[in-house]
């Protein structure tokens, strides 16, 4: 077919385009009758079937979409998760005065440690150990910080009463 | 006159006329004629002047500077061949600025062409995914343990080598109370300061204090700016 | 080979990152050896010189960016979504001084363009082809500038190095 050439810029319009494009747009972009580019649209959708593939056509109300292959969703979540699983030592710290000394405020943990927290506090939020359980009954009623229920899970603990009792721990 | 008008707009500074102004007269850098660049320079700010535009401080500057080295070249040399060697020429410092000036400009050039061929490639804005964080793997007990203890140790160790010096807020409170049930109610702010009178203790017994007017726990009177400062119990 | 099938996974995240993805983190987020993913890479750029396709990968700024090829960009513009990124030429002077003098003050940058250039940086950050990398120790600790990832993107740059030689353009 004498407009075969052109199946290499229904495939960059897509691209570029991102939001659903219609044949009419096409065909005028390209200066080629609807109808060829019709037949373009469903070659580009075999192509893309190939196993090999990550990319594909849909068709949806407003017209064509390149997107990628509902089957590997799963794999392109992950582009938006945090990779790291560890937590740092300052992190493991933090936590464990929490885990020990629960309930306790930011000011308490930070005499203990000698050192601002708010950055470790955020972390340790973020990562689901630690909760707000209440507040200090005295001047600006500060938030007291506890350990949560993914604590326990991650730590395989059954509840609190499960770690170690504090006195074994200090001489 | 329209000829200045597109001059001005495009000239970024000072040193952006004087390359051209060189380039124009075709003069060699390495020896410029400084009476016949400095002529034409104050010329194009004579018309801006014309013209009512405000001239940017950085143009007048450069202005003083080439009439400066002028006045420079006037001056007589020692005519001995020796010392003329040793002796800087009075453009030279305008002539490295010019160089440096005129590679960032010729390099911006080259950058400008980059930017354009690489408008040809077409990219797409990255897809938003809602970002998880994923539960810590790998924790053991014993790693928590470990920690506690290590921080608990150093810490009992900073109390050892560091006296206390602070004041809480709290204990001064109680301080405060404490006293004005002692003196019957009222209290001047100085007796406050039963511990060491440092800033510090100064400072912990005026929040304190705030922190008890804004409980309403006391009141606060002072006659005029300065004198003493009374604390009644409130009942 | 056995990773063949992940072709398509790399040709996915290319598609959804947008952004140029470095071997390291698909690696990552595959769970196969670096060494796999870069001929995987490789061969995905070789299937994309087809003639009949419109995208290709290019290297840039340390990652790897699915793009349209070069020659469709007459065609895509006709979409009307193209970004004018366009730098004025006072924007492009001080770029080229931060980029090869990097990292450098304000008042450095000044001293060669000979004029105030606060208004370029902002707009210079605005764009992100800049950004603050410390401070320099002298009287006022002033801010030192130097180009980012953006930058690099921008200029089809794998890195610093790969800017023309200065010292060609001595006179």
């Amino acid at each position: 077919m004498f407009y075969l050439k052109y199946k290499k810029h229904i495939e960059a319009l897509l691209f570029v385009s991102g939001d659903p494009i219609t044949i009419h747009k096409i065909a005028q972009i390209l200066e080629i009758p609807e109808d060829h580019i019709l037949s373009l649209m469903e070659e580009l959708i075999e192509d893309m079937a190939a196993e090999h593939r990550g990319l594909t056509v849909i068709k949806v109300a407003a017209g064509y979409q390149l997107c990628t292959k509902p089957d590997l969703s799963t794999t392109l979540e992950k582009l938006g998760q945090v990779q790291d699983n560890k937590l740092s030592a300052a992190a493991m710290e933090t936590l464990s005065i929490i885990a020990f000394k629960q309930p306790i405020t930011k000011i308490e943990i930070e005499n203990i440690r000698g050192v601002k927290i708010d950055r470790v506090l955020t972390t340790l939020n973020e990562r689901q150990m630690i909760k707000e359980i209440g507040r200090k009954e005295t001047i600006g009623r500060p938030i007291l910080y506890g350990t949560t229920e993914n604590f326990l899970k991650c730590f395989g603990l059954n509840g609190l009463q499960d770690l170690p009792p504090l006195a074994e721990l200090l001489p | 006159m329209t000829d200045y008008k597109i001059k001005l707009e495009i000239f970024e500074g000072p040193m952006d006329l004087l390359m051209h102004l060189i380039e124009k007269n075709q003069i060699d850098i390495y020896d410029i004629p400084i009476a016949v660049v400095t002529e034409q320079y104050l010329t194009y700010l004579k018309a801006l002047e014309e013209f009512n535009i405000d001239i940017a401080s950085e143009f007048l500057l450069m202005a003083a500077t080439l009439l400066q080295i002028k006045s420079r070249m006037l001056l007589p040399r020692p005519s001995q061949i020796v010392e003329l060697l040793e002796e800087e020429d009075p453009r030279q410092e305008l002539v490295d600025r010019l160089l440096e000036y005129r590679r960032f400009k010729d390099m911006s050039m080259v950058m400008d062409e980059m930017l354009k061929q690489r408008e040809h490639f077409f990219t797409r804005l990255p897809e938003e995914f809602p970002i998880k964080i994923p539960l810590p793997l790998g924790l053991n007990i014993n790693d928590l343990v470990v920690a506690f203890a290590a921080v608990w140790e150093s810490s009992i160790d900073d109390y050892e080598l560091v006296s206390r010096e602070e004041f809480s807020i709290q204990d001064k409170m109680y301080d405060i109370i404490h006293l004005l049930y002692k003196y019957k109610g009222t209290i001047e702010f100085h007796q406050t300061l039963i511990r060491k009178g440092t800033k510090s203790e100064v400072i912990a017994a005026f929040l304190a204090l705030l922190e008890l007017v804004k409980l309403q726990r006391v009141l606060v009177s002072q006659q005029q700016r300065f004198s003493t400062i009374y604390i009644t119990l409130k009942e």
